[in-house]
């Protein structure tokens, strides 16, 4: 143990964030044991989709906004493709808008497992990664990899592959599956469900540290689905708009050191999207099974206080998930046509759905030819961003008295619960503390 | 892992993180990798870290910062065998776009801030800058060839990853030519095998993700896409793609559009 | 009902094709999987047909160069059309399948090399068409015709009942008329179905084919379909010969008499090297081997996966590729085809079916091809053609094989006696003989590291219980076998190919010419030789080697120079002052020595460069290219004829050499990309 | 001059058994002989050096001359050899007439040399014993420069890609030795 007066010129070096996606860095100012600022860098190199979309048509913009997130292709080609379509006044059969929300169950399915079976876990039982968990929980690392597969095998059979999958046009899909290729996958999907109840059992176990704050979520909310494509724009403070409306509650900013754009409420405060959001604000919508093992759980007040409880958000949406893949196979006739037919039109095409991290806003600007002419994409973390800044700031003096080791990996553990997501972000981070005398 | 087993490392440039996760994707095989292989430095999967040197090094991304130019020199030095995996590391990725474009107009019109970025003009391949010992292609790469690249490694066979068109794996698959039965564009004939012939197995032409393969006769496919009916932009944007600034695709775009890519003057320093 | 049986005509009215499958599936007890064509991906393809509704019923398709498209006709017609893009090959030599397990486990023991054994379930290939017919014959003669077979072929086929249909909505990209193989068909068929306006004449062309007639109680078909059906066939006949562009195939058969035609740089100029029209092929039958194993487990399998003439590796060696542009490539597989196929297996490798006109996505069609290079040919070249044009019979009967191979045997395991370290980069491996495997002078073993390769390795000596590899490393597998110390266990299949004509050369004076490791398959001839000195006249042996460094059976060189008996020299390329023997090429050896024309015999190996320039040298002092003898390199695979990668004009070098007369290589030897 | 057998070799006798003389006829070869002098030199002795202006043209009676040139790094280079029979020196015949290499004797050698002042006199003097010459020459340059183009391509050396007998610390050989629990060291090779 230290004195809080050792801590007066403390200068502690996180140098790049481990175990998560893409790469940042974290830097903590503090004085007299006081964090002065918290400023998550994300040195990712910039990619400047917005600009690489221009002069494309819609069906090649949703092949190259897949390529912003390797984890989460699925979430910028489904808020891209709804965008669009509607735009162009596109109806989809009701069976493509069930495979959509069924591609959706796969990417957060292999998003979530990858989270807190790979990222998150290692932190709650003192392990550098999942591998090391494994020597001493190999059932568990099992488990976790045996659900990422799954969602994994669900986008291949309807995407081609699971990272960048190609299926996803305008009007539907290049092509759906028959009724009998889904059946190997229907018989796996029973274990789905089962290991996803048997990850919040076993997630509600794990020890967190205390740690609450008060904060706006924001998701999409839908007044009869859980939300994924779906839905307006919902806060916890009283933000309600349409889900391509997303500027008229919130705005985009640029700060020094990072790469990425940092997004605000109209009035200039912190936010926080993701699973924690739309549990808290969506749970009476969850699959019954989901929404009983969360009051099973009793975990749906510290989900929404505490962000290291997230990764219980995440098993319950796991079990959502599968729970929803089962329904929709089961009640799945293939649909007449792949795609349907649709003409461009001028106009503006935006969007919102749920990305495994959160809300995905996506905004083109479109010619009559159907050519971008402009385009913004807000990603999750690039919203989450300014509230993860936010809550270490408030975190740190919690642990005044850790070592520079502890408090490192506090830190990190803290900014994991987030998931963030830096490449989509670059629109994110090195952990450096520094303490200024 | 395994005490005294080949070392390997995974790092990234400009990317999605989509070809190393492919790593972890390997659900069914990967307590066996890291059996096989002792994985020193993935910042991803891992929190340690190791700073070299690796008998194995997998990079992913390409080259866009003069740091990134600077550490992929660093990053070889430390590197027995050096394998890029991926369109963005082996072909320059989907940004390398923006060789063919004004950086700075970029710059300004993704961020309002444009001097608090740090990027160069270029989106270059890793071999632009080192010499890379063996390339997996695609965007993402596929994981089975991700995974004989490491089986080959662990018992000292040739990688049977081949060069071939894309249509010879279509056609082993039992798909049907989505150009001749439907007229859809395709560039499998120019484009490396590898993906397993995805695209056209999704009734939709192959985009080129795993890239131009070495002998693509790119004037006559052109060709016969400008022969029925496309015009000279509507096939550059075919090759477009993730995979544009490798060549022959690079010139084929620069021929169509009449205007060739900032050359890779950042690299050559 | 023995009216059933094979010549009697049956009608089957059209309401009853539902049954007729039904009685195929389950027909004399045993359960049939039923291949036939069906509406997916927007062809007519085969694949599994559960009941009469997955059938192309009233479809129509339209074929032309680069293009095919399906339109509803809306009618009840099942057959009407022409092939579509799968061929039965798919069904009978699957684009890939696991050919042998392998494992190495540390000790002789634990080296296991096992073939698969064939176990085909029972197929009903239904709507065969007579071109269809004739790709299986000739792929009989690749498969099942020579010593070595490919027994899952061969049981697919064994397994396979056949329904044949009659053509009669030709493409206009058929041409099987001018190569006799439909539309009709004549032979290899159970059961022939004709379409006609209220259903099928149908006839049996085999006991089982007649059983299934009896168990269907059809009446016999009247004279007025009779008729209908033979004039339906006999219009698509006419059409197909009169309104289609056609080949000859007896004057295609001299296309690769033509190889500097200009007409192959411009045909290579459109052809994308795709590899569609190799795919598509009915009769294509190149393989590749791939070895396949996970991680660092023992255990592995061979996987045999369709291949392609025109990919970049098919004909590579570790030097590189023999046939490095794409005009070689083209040139290869046209005069594969057309030319070369009939002295393999005495047929042309074509069947007219078109489908390779039809997919290749450019639009290259053969026939046209075939006539811009034959016809524009010189005259007094095709005259020579025409020595080649003996009894040519392309009709069906001409083509029935009877199986009799062997398959082909995996390889046995062997143990690394001693390693001898001849240079920097190669080693000699002594290897205890496992039983069964006989080898002769100039013949070479498939040697496998399990998991890594298989790669040809000449015979460098023979011993009793003992062979021996000389082994240079140029790539992993080859590394591999270097690797190699005494008590390690190899695999080795063979011996293959033709050997040496040691004994034809008794009486004779002997020259051997060696360059670089060119002598190891030469050893075996000097052993020989000195073995029975006095059966022979002179004994000359001469050896280049880069540089001193570079030259194995340093020592033994040394013996044989010491001999009064035998004329012994070497040269290098290159060299320091230390040494003080001669520097240059190897001719230069012998080069100005006079031969006797009928008493010399010459065995020649090394680089086909060096090669030729010996041969040059040879026949300049006298020698005939007859007596002179070589090993050529090529990418071999199998080693038994059934790959197709090791194909140097009308030869494959593993089994139809690797030694051959100059006179034999001549107009091959040193030819850029054949 | 003696040779083994006690006889004393003359620029005639010497002239007869090369090929060079065997061209000509009898009265063109004595005066060609008559200019030419039978030169002994013991192994490893320098004829002439490169840069140097060519003393005479050679041929080779018995014994080896070798042709070598300086390479930095590499020292002397033998490029190639004269057997018995065979010419060197022939730049005496083409101006400048200095030595593109250097001769020396790779053995004891005997040679006839004809010295360039009284071979070129000659050769001036008699047109058909210069084109004899010349065309002797040329066809001696001729099979060095085949030759030299065969040396050129390397034939023997490696393919694209020869790899080491033993690569160091080949993965497989770590991955057998980790299998067998066995070291964990660089292996030695």
């Amino acid at each position: 143990m230290h004195s809080s007066d050792e801590y007066a010129e403390r200068d502690i070096d996180i140098s790049m964030l481990t175990r998560v996606e893409g790469e940042g860095s974290l830097r903590l100012r503090m004085r007299d044991g006081v964090v002065e600022s918290a400023r998550l860098s994300i040195f990712e190199a910039p990619r400047y989709f917005e600009k690489l979309v221009e002069g494309r048509k819609p069906d090649e913009v949703i092949d190259i906004v897949a390529r912003i997130c390797g984890i989460c292709p699925v979430a910028y080609q489904m808020s891209a493709v709804h965008a669009f379509e509607d735009c162009f006044g596109v109806e989809v059969e009701d069976g493509v808008r069930a495979l959509r929300r069924l591609m959706y169950c796969g990417e957060w399915i292999e998003s979530h497992a990858l989270h807190v079976y790979l990222l998150h876990a290692p932190d709650f039982l003192g392990y550098a990664s999942a591998v090391e968990m494994a020597e001493d929980h190999a059932d568990i690392v099992g488990r976790g990899l045996q659900l990422k597969r799954l969602g994994n095998d669900i986008l291949a059979l309807l995407g081609g592959r699971a990272i960048h999958p190609v299926s996803v046009r305008v009007g539907g899909f290049s092509r759906v599956p028959r009724r009998g290729e889904l059946d190997a996958l229907r018989h796996m999907l029973d274990h789905a469900v089962e290991w996803s109840a048997e990850t919040l059992d076993w997630v509600s176990t794990l020890d967190a540290p205390a740690f609450e704050r008060d904060v706006e979520l924001v998701s999409l909310v839908h007044p009869h689905e859980y939300p994924m494509n779906h839905g307006r724009i919902v806060s916890t403070r009283g933000i309600d708009v349409a889900t391509g409306a997303w500027r008229d509650a919130f705005e985009e900013s640029q700060v020094p050191d990072t790469n990425a754009l940092h997004a605000r409420t109209r009035s200039g405060t912190t936010y926080l999207v993701g699973p924690a959001a739309r549990v808290t604000q969506c749970a009476d919508r969850l699959h019954p099974r989901a929404g009983a093992a969360l009051r099973q759980s009793g975990l749906g007040g510290a989900i929404a206080a505490n962000p290291y409880w997230s990764i219980a958000a995440r098993a319950v949406e796991l079990l959502h998930a599968s729970s929803e893949a089962v329904d929709i196979l089961d009640a799945y006739t293939r649909p007449d046509v792949a795609s349907v037919a649709w003409e461009p039109r001028a106009g503006v095409a935006a969007w919102s759905t749920e990305a495994p991290r959160g809300l995905l806003f996506h905004r083109y600007e479109v010619d009559a030819s159907g050519f971008v002419r402009a385009a913004q994409i807000v990603p999750p973390t690039s919203q989450n961003q300014g509230r993860i800044e936010d809550d270490l700031v408030a975190f740190t003096p919690t642990m005044r008295d850790a070592s520079d080791a502890e408090l490192t990996h506090g830190l990190e553990q803290l900014v994991r619960s987030y998931d963030p997501c830096i490449s989509c972000a670059t629109h994110f981070l090195d952990v450096e503390i520094e303490e200024v005398p | 892992m395994t005490r005294g087993a080949p070392t390997v490392g995974v790092v990234k440039f400009a990317s999605c993180d989509g070809c190393q996760l492919s790593l972890l994707d390997l659900e069914d095989h990967l307590l066996e990798i890291t059996g096989t292989f002792d994985i020193v430095e993935f910042a991803e999967a891992t929190s340690r870290r190791s700073p070299g040197p690796y008998d194995v090094l997998l990079v992913e991304g390409s080259v866009s910062t003069e740091e990134q130019a600077a550490e992929i020199l660093e990053l070889r030095a430390q590197a027995r065998t050096l394998v890029t995996i991926g369109a963005c590391a082996t072909a320059g990725g989907i940004q390398a776009l923006r060789n063919w474009a004004d950086h700075d107009e970029y710059r300004r019109a993704v961020y309002a801030h444009p001097e608090y970025v740090a990027s160069l003009a270029t989106s270059t391949p890793v071999s632009s800058h080192v010499r890379v010992d063996a390339e997996l292609h695609g965007c993402p790469i596929d994981r089975g060839e991700l995974l004989e690249l490491l089986s080959a490694l662990a018992v000292g066979r040739r990688p049977q990853i081949r060069e071939d068109a894309v249509c010879l794996a279509c056609k082993r698959r039992g798909v049907v030519c989505v150009t001749v039965a439907r007229g859809i564009p395709c560039l499998g004939p120019v484009t490396n095998a590898g993906c397993g012939a995805i695209c056209p197995a999704m009734d939709r032409g192959c985009y080129g993700c795993f890239g131009p393969r070495p002998e693509a006769n790119m004037p006559s496919l052109t060709g016969s896409f400008l022969a029925s009916g496309g015009t000279r932009a509507d096939v550059a944007r075919l090759f477009e793609g993730f995979t544009a600034y490798a060549e022959p695709f690079r010139t084929t775009v620069s021929d169509l559009r009449g205007r060739g890519p900032e050359e890779d003057a950042d690299a050559q320093q | 009902m023995s009216e059933a049986g094979q010549g009697h005509r049956y009608f089957l009215a059209r309401h009853r094709l539902a049954d007729l499958i039904d009685v195929l599936r389950g027909a004399g007890g045993r359960a049939r999987t039923v291949i036939g064509p069906t509406v997916e991906q927007g062809a007519i393809v085969y694949a599994e047909i559960d009941t009469a509704a997955d059938l192309p019923v009233g479809w129509r398709d339209e074929q032309a160069p680069g293009h095919y498209r399906l339109r509803r006709e809306g009618d009840e017609r099942a057959f009407a059309y022409a092939v579509g893009p799968t061929a039965w090959k798919r069904h009978l030599f699957p684009p890939a399948r696991v050919r042998m397990e392998v494992a190495a486990e540390p000790g002789a023991d634990g080296t296991r090399f096992e073939p698969t054994q064939p176990a085909a379930s029972a197929t009903v290939l239904l709507g065969a068409r007579g071109c269809e017919l004739a790709a299986m014959r000739v792929q009989d003669r690749v498969f099942r015709g020579g010593p070595y077979v490919d027994d899952h072929y061969a049981d697919a086929r064994d397994a396979a009942f056949v329904v044949a249909v009659q053509c009669t909505h030709p493409a206009s990209t058929c041409f099987c008329t001018s190569m006799r193989s439909g539309p009709g068909v004549e032979a290899g068929y159970d059961l022939r179905l004709t379409e006609i306006a209220d259903g099928f004449v149908v006839e049996a062309g085999t006991d089982a084919g007649g059983e299934v007639l009896v168990s269907l109680r059809l009446d016999p078909a009247d004279e007025e379909r009779a008729g209908e059906a033979h004039a339906a066939v006999a219009a698509c006949a006419e059409t197909v010969t009169h309104r289609n562009r056609g080949v000859d195939p007896i004057r295609a058969r001299d296309l690769d008499m033509y190889p500097e035609h200009p007409r192959w740089d411009e045909v290579a100029a459109r052809c994308l090297a795709c590899t569609n029209c190799t795919m598509v092929c009915p009769t294509c039958f190149c393989s590749r081997d791939v070895q396949q194993s996970v991680l660092a487990r023992p255990d592995g399998t061979v996987e045999r996966q369709w291949d392609s003439c025109f990919t970049a590796e098919f004909a590579a060696v570790a030097g590189g590729s023999f046939r490095s542009r794409i005009r070689d490539r083209y040139r290869q597989w046209l005069t594969h085809k057309f030319s070369t196929w009939w002295p393999q297996f005495g047929t042309p490798g074509c069947v007219g079916c078109g489908r390779c006109i039809v997919w290749c996505p450019v639009e290259i069609d053969v026939r046209e091809e075939i006539a811009a290079i034959g016809t524009s040919a010189p005259e007094s070249d095709a005259q020579d053609g025409g020595e080649r044009r003996g009894d040519v019979d392309l009709g069906p009967q001409a083509l029935t094989t009877s199986p009799g191979g062997v398959p082909e045997p995996p390889p046995r395991t062997g143990t690394v006696e001693r390693v001898t370290t001849e240079t920097s980069d190669t080693v000699t491996l002594r290897v205890r003989t496992p039983p069964g495997l006989e080898a002769q002078p100039g013949q070479f073993v498939l040697a496998a590291v399990p998991r890594v390769g298989a790669p040809p390795i000449s015979v460098s000596r023979l011993e009793p219980g003992t062979l021996e590899l000389t082994v240079r490393s140029v790539g992993p597998a080859t590394a591999a076998l270097c690797r190699l110390g005494p008590g390690d266990p190899l695999g080795l299949a063979g011996a293959y190919g033709r050997g040496w004509p040691i004994e034809a050369a008794r009486g004779n004076d002997v020259i051997v010419v060696a360059g670089g490791i060119g002598l190891a398959p030469l050893r075996p001839v000097i052993d020989a030789v000195l073995a029975d000195r006095d059966s022979y006249g002179d004994v000359s042996v001469y050896v280049g080697a880069r540089t001193p460094d570079d030259m194995i059976y340093s020592a033994e060189i040394g013996t044989w120079e010491q001999r009064r008996d035998v004329t012994a020299a070497r040269i290098v390329d290159r060299a320091g002052p230390d040494w003080l023997g001669p520097v240059g090429v190897v001719t230069q050896l012998f080069a100005d020595t006079a031969r006797e024309a009928a008493s010399t015999v010459a065995f020649v190996c090394g680089p086909e460069r060096m090669m030729q320039a010996s041969v040059d040298a040879l026949v300049d002092s006298g020698m005939r290219a007859e007596s002179i003898w070589l090993t050529t390199e090529r990418h071999m695979e199998c080693g038994v004829g059934l790959c197709g990668h090791c194909q140097l004009g009308p030869y494959f070098v593993c089994r139809d050499g690797p030694v051959f007369t100059a006179a034999e290589l001549g107009p091959y030897l040193g030819v850029e990309g054949i | 001059m003696e040779q083994e057998s006690g006889e004393v070799i003359t620029p005639a006798h010497a002239l007869q058994a090369v090929r060079l003389g065997a061209g000509l006829g009898e009265a063109t070869r004595e005066k060609l002989a008559r200019v030419g002098q039978i030169l002994v030199r013991g192994a490893g002795a320098v004829l002439f050096r490169e840069g140097e202006k060519t003393p005479y043209l050679g041929v080779v009676i018995s014994g080896r001359v070798g042709i070598r040139t300086y390479v930095a790094g590499r020292g002397d280079v033998t490029l190639s050899t004269v057997e018995a029979g065979d010419i060197f020196g022939w730049s005496v015949l083409v101006p400048p007439s200095r030595a593109h290499a250097t001769v020396w004797a790779v053995t004891d050698v005997t040679v006839l040399g004809f010295p360039a002042e009284s071979l070129r006199r000659v050769l001036a003097a008699d047109p058909d014993l210069a084109a004899a010459v010349y065309q002797h020459a040329l066809s001696a340059l001729g099979r060095r420069i085949t030759s030299t183009r065969l040396q050129m391509l390397d034939l023997f050396g490696s393919p694209r890609t020869t790899e080491p007998v033993r690569p160091p610390g080949a993965l497989s050989r770590r991955l057998a030795d980790v299998r067998r629990g066995a070291a964990t060291e660089e292996p030695t090779s």
